[in-house]
């Protein structure tokens, strides 16, 4: 019979129907739903970050795996109708006011997600006041911001200005990226951290959710 | 209303590979002040812009400054080098497009600056002008009316009469499909973007940019597909998507730039453009090209063989930050012209050791990435020829992209290019792919604009009725 | 003490024009992982700095952080690029030198990652490491005792123990008057600086250096006249001396350069002597030369001739800023690859093409400079065969200045270079400056001394004694 | 008879004996001596600081020069014992703190002198309380500092903090330069200039005297 090894290998090659047809199998043979979610399939996207992020696993091949074990979380919740898939954590995410650049965002985007996080795409051009907004609205864990231009970028600070006035700064990570910046320039707006590329900041997020201090943290 | 070519190109302009060859193009374009671009020099082209800084009514005093400072740095090395011409090229920002007063500027404070030099020092030298495509700042776009357009236009109109020599643009008609499929990594979006969108909206700007051209006496140079192809080529220097995904991109791109010439444009075609050898194959015109030295803006694996039939040699983009030397605008200047020198002395010994040249720049890369494979000499004459039979850019996109797949396929099974087992397996992705696009524009159309976001762009900005898919999906 | 050379060069190591090309120097040097510098493959070698930043116990921290994101980026785009071998340099910085620790643990940091991506990727690297002279932060320097020196060695010996594949300097002694020398365009203290002190303080280090290689198993490379030539060169380029006596100057160097060779030292000669081909010339060992791509630490006149002749191409030294594409050591790791493929592409296509190219890197460059004539490689060949014909190193040093101006004049006469008539007045005062310096080293030296500032130097640091000059001065 | 135009010629030649020559037949036919100065000597310095700013003369040719008028102001001094060469102004110059390189600095002492600035040069090395000392014994006009090395610029704000502390900054001008200093740099550490060569820096130098209040220089 297949196993959890199959249902991972499934995920990894971005195979849906192979997933499909594994959790199935599982589930029909009586395995705990929780043990295929977290044995099987989170294990097969584990395998999956660690290749992305060793550059061994392209974008659109992380994105069939992703689509590949959303099948399978689907299969599992149609079983047991009470089932919520669990969440990394919350991310909030946009590119500064001025700034079209979407490419680079919707990539850490896709990737956040691909990860386990729930994210909440606001889109380009986004002004201070409409991330401020959106944290009081999802209460996330991490705003992401990005900037593609050096004359965009200083938007950032004004960003983080803003989460300060309204009393939010404390309660979110706040992380950026894009083409101009540097970790100096993080440290020197006041940001908690910087990627350089779409796997580093899906990493990132982990090491910031994992090291929040449950107390405090806006659920 | 129809934007017709006013060209078409039914054969190659390039007739045999030993013609195919850097700074000699079939169609040179002279210059007011003399200067001939493809007529047996390589010129560098330097490209400048700000450091990180805020561009408004406050800062502007700072702006004019640093390109001040930049033309200034760039001229006297220029002519401390014996530089025997160059072109600077000014990208201008989106701010300094939006507002015209602002670029106008700045175009003058270089062009002026040029003038003195080639006046008191004899260095001659043109100006090209690059306002930004800031139609694209509004999402989604308004592609062909509104006060962007118009102040993009006013920009290219009074620049080009303050004696901006060659106006490009990077035109961004049909970008937010193609980010869509770049990142998916699925060719028929990719191949709509470019083959349906870029090209109609390419018609459509190039007719206005001719006009203006030919009404202030400036060239028309050429409009590259960088914001789609090169994003490609980043994220797969990035490692983000396959090579041969964008190595098949960059051959897809080459209808959609070819429309510039189509209406009218005379090139040189602008430095961004990889798909340039392929404009002088199919065009006749002289390019400009970016390898190397131009790693300060991106890295890429065609670092040699960008140079092997270019006309110019340019840095793409550099910013006014200060090394430990000089300016950075002056560094790449100062790499350029010896970049150019090389290439010139080489040529100075014969046809025979310029095809040589070539060929070295070639050979060094082209075995070791797809991107580089597609821009072989022989390659891009043997794909140039087989486009030119088609006449619509729609199917010749198609065509292109499965040339690519077949070209690279073949270049492999040859042992002249190496691929990684898991670059090749995505060659079989994207000829399936491929094989599903109908070859009805009008179907494929109706088929895909399901998949599409239309929040992200306006199909009626590009003459595309959505009406059939609405009664489709209300069915 | 005496500090004997251990080997005298009494002929030519390249015997023909024919045999002096870029990839090849007559007595190759391979490295403890398999690597041959000189045996054919032109290698690039990169060298990374700090940006701006302040250097003690509280930065160390982001120190350690600035370099192993350096050295992760340089080899990670050389691996993408399929470098056949790559050579990181790392000059340490006065502080780094001073506190031996802190060079040791940069040193470490790097070789560790070379090792981890040979071990890994297959990229092989090797690791040169120079420590900074910091004798002459002190002023008037200790050259052979104190704390300064005897930490200098430390480092020396503590990195080499640690895996440095080549170690290196850029040695100063004489500096101080050749400073005067330059500033003034005083030939008679370029020649004393150079062939009298830079000689003696240079058989004194050597003797160290070569010894510490030997113990530990690492290269003895090569000590460039960077702080001398060079400061002349970039004095030269920004027209406060004439170009002619930039070049007659790094002519001059040749017999002071030479004395690490003949103390034992086995090259790769270091990036920033562009008196490197004579070294190869002479004493056969390979070299590591700059040029166009080094221009982000130094212009200059010489960016293509520079690599005519080259076993090893440099970035000179880069600083860890981001330009828009990358971090600038990762920006010059690719242009330096590029370059490297080139020429190793003409000489696969055999020697003689290898030779057009070199001709066609030299001819680009040597008419319109005298620096870049005084290095085609005719010239070298030509003065260093008229060179090994002297023993003594004072009366070579004024030998080379001497047939510089020969060499240059004649250039000018037969039309292959050109020189501007303000250019040409100088090549007289040099020749009539050079005509008052006596041939006997003492006489020259007692002359001399009246004229220099012992404030500055301390003349029983290179065995010279003062009490002379004082007697004279007392009569 | 030999005239002005010969004399200020002589000096732009460097032909010393040919300025004292001149100088004594003019003082012979009674000229008067600041006549002497002022028309034929410095007005030819003049013309050598425009040819060396234009990059048409090399540093060696300006001190050539500079060594010819001071041949003969010599001379002058002798037939008028009293006479005081004017100064345009005194500058104290030295390499900051842990920077060893003065070729540069060097150059502009020299080019500085040259144009008619007393000049103090304090060295290399100096620590930000020499500089303090320096204005205080000879009151300048000007502070000039210079620094080679990424690492020892940042001691240049130091040195500027230590005038501010002493009450001494707003009694000089202080300007900066050497190869990695910017204008952004020298906005940044709060320098009144900053000139990105030799022939700038005396020209920066010229334009700083003339703007000073002449109220509250120290003299
Ligand atoms: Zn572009
Ligand atoms: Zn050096
Ligand atoms: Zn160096």
């Amino acid at each position: 019979m297949a196993g959890f090894e199959d249902l991972s290998q499934a995920v990894l090659e971005g195979d849906e129907a192979r997933v499909v047809e594994v959790t199935k199998s599982l589930l029909d043979s009586g395995v705990d739903p929780l043990d295929v979610i977290n044995k099987g399939l989170i294990t097969g996207m584990d395998r999956v970050g660690v290749l992305f992020k060793n550059n061994e696993m392209f974008v659109p091949e992380v994105l069939m795996s992703a689509k590949a074990m959303n099948a399978g979380v689907e299969v599992v919740k149609e079983k047991q109708q009470a089932f919520d898939m669990p969440s990394l954590g919350k991310v909030v995410i946009g590119t500064v006011r001025g700034d079209l650049h979407d490419i680079g965002k919707n990539l850490v985007a896709m990737m956040m997600e691909s990860s386990g996080f729930t994210v909440y795409n606001l889109g380009v051009d986004i002004e201070p006041a409409k991330f401020v907004e959106a944290v009081k609205e999802y209460r996330p864990d991490i705003v992401a911001m990005s900037a593609l231009l050096t004359t965009t970028m200083m938007n950032m600070k004004e960003t983080i200005d803003a989460l300060k006035e309204a009393g939010l700064k404390d309660k979110v990570k706040v992380i950026i990226g894009g083409a101009p910046i540097t970790q100096e320039f993080a440290d020197e707006i006041g940001a908690d951290g910087y990627a350089p590329d779409a796997a580093s900041a899906t990493e990132l997020c982990k090491q910031l959710v994992e090291g929040r201090e449950k107390v405090g943290v806006p659920a | 209303m129809e934007y017709k070519p006013v060209k078409t190109f039914d054969e190659l302009a390039v007739k045999s590979l030993d013609d195919f060859v850097y700074g000699i193009a079939p169609h040179p374009v002279t210059a007011k002040n003399g200067m001939v671009i493809g007529g047996g020099t390589v010129y560098p082209e330097i490209n400048l812009t700000l450091p990180p800084m805020n561009i408004n009514e406050s800062t502007m005093p700072e702006v004019r400054r640093q390109y001040a400072e930049m033309i200034e740095g760039i001229l006297k090395r220029a002519k401390s080098l014996y530089a025997p011409g160059i072109i600077v090229e000014v990208e201008l920002l989106p701010e300094t497009t939006m507002t015209p007063q602002w670029g106008i500027e700045i175009n003058k404070i270089l062009r002026d600056k040029m003038y003195e030099y080639e006046n008191k020092y004899g260095l001659k030298s043109l100006l090209r002008c690059t306002p930004n495509d800031t139609r694209e700042i509004v999402r989604p776009p308004l592609m062909r009316r509104g006060e962007l357009l118009e102040n993009m236009f006013t920009t290219f109109e009074k620049c080009a009469e303050d004696g901006a020599d060659i106006l490009s643009i990077e035109s961004t008609g049909g970008k937010e499909v193609h980010d869509e499929g770049l990142v998916t990594c699925d060719i028929r979006k990719v191949v709509f973007a470019l083959g349906v969108l870029g090209v109609r909206d390419m018609r459509f700007l190039w007719s206005r940019i001719v006009e203006i051209a030919g009404r202030t006496g400036s060239i028309a140079g050429g409009d590259t597909a960088c914001g789609f192809a090169n994003t490609a080529l980043a994220l797969a220097e990035q490692e983000m998507i396959p090579r041969v995904f964008a190595a098949v991109d960059r051959v897809a791109t080459i209808p959609r730039s070819l429309v510039a010439f189509e209406m009218g444009a005379t090139g040189p075609d602008k430095d961004c453009g990889y798909e340039g050898p392929y404009m002088k194959a199919i065009a006749g015109v002289p390019i400009s090209m970016e390898g190397k030295t131009a790693a300060c803006a991106h890295l890429s694996a065609v670092g040699n063989i960008a140079a092997c039939v270019c006309d110019m040699w340019s840095n793409e983009s550099v910013q006014n930050v200060k090394l430990l030397s000089a300016p950075a605008p002056v560094v790449s200047t100062e790499q350029l012209i010896y970049d150019c020198r090389l290439m010139n002395e080489a040529a100075a010994d014969g046809r025979e050791f310029a095809l040589k040249m070539r060929d070295w720049l070639a050979d060094s890369d082209s075995s070791l990435d797809p991107q580089a494979y597609v821009l072989r000499p022989d390659v891009v004459l043997e794909i140039s020829g087989e486009l030119v039979k088609e006449k619509d850019p729609f199917l010749a996109t198609k065509k292109a992209a499965a040339l690519a797949v077949e070209v690279i396929k073949r270049g492999v099974e040859k042992g002249e290019l190496n691929l990684s087992a898991r670059e090749k397996k995505w060659l079989d992705i994207i000829s399936s792919q491929l094989e599903t696009i109908p070859d009805d524009e009008e179907k494929f159309w109706f088929e895909l604009q399901k998949e599409l976001d239309l929040n992200k762009w306006r199909p009626e900005e590009y003459d595309l009725e959505v009406a059939a898919a609405k009664a489709a999906s209300a069915k």
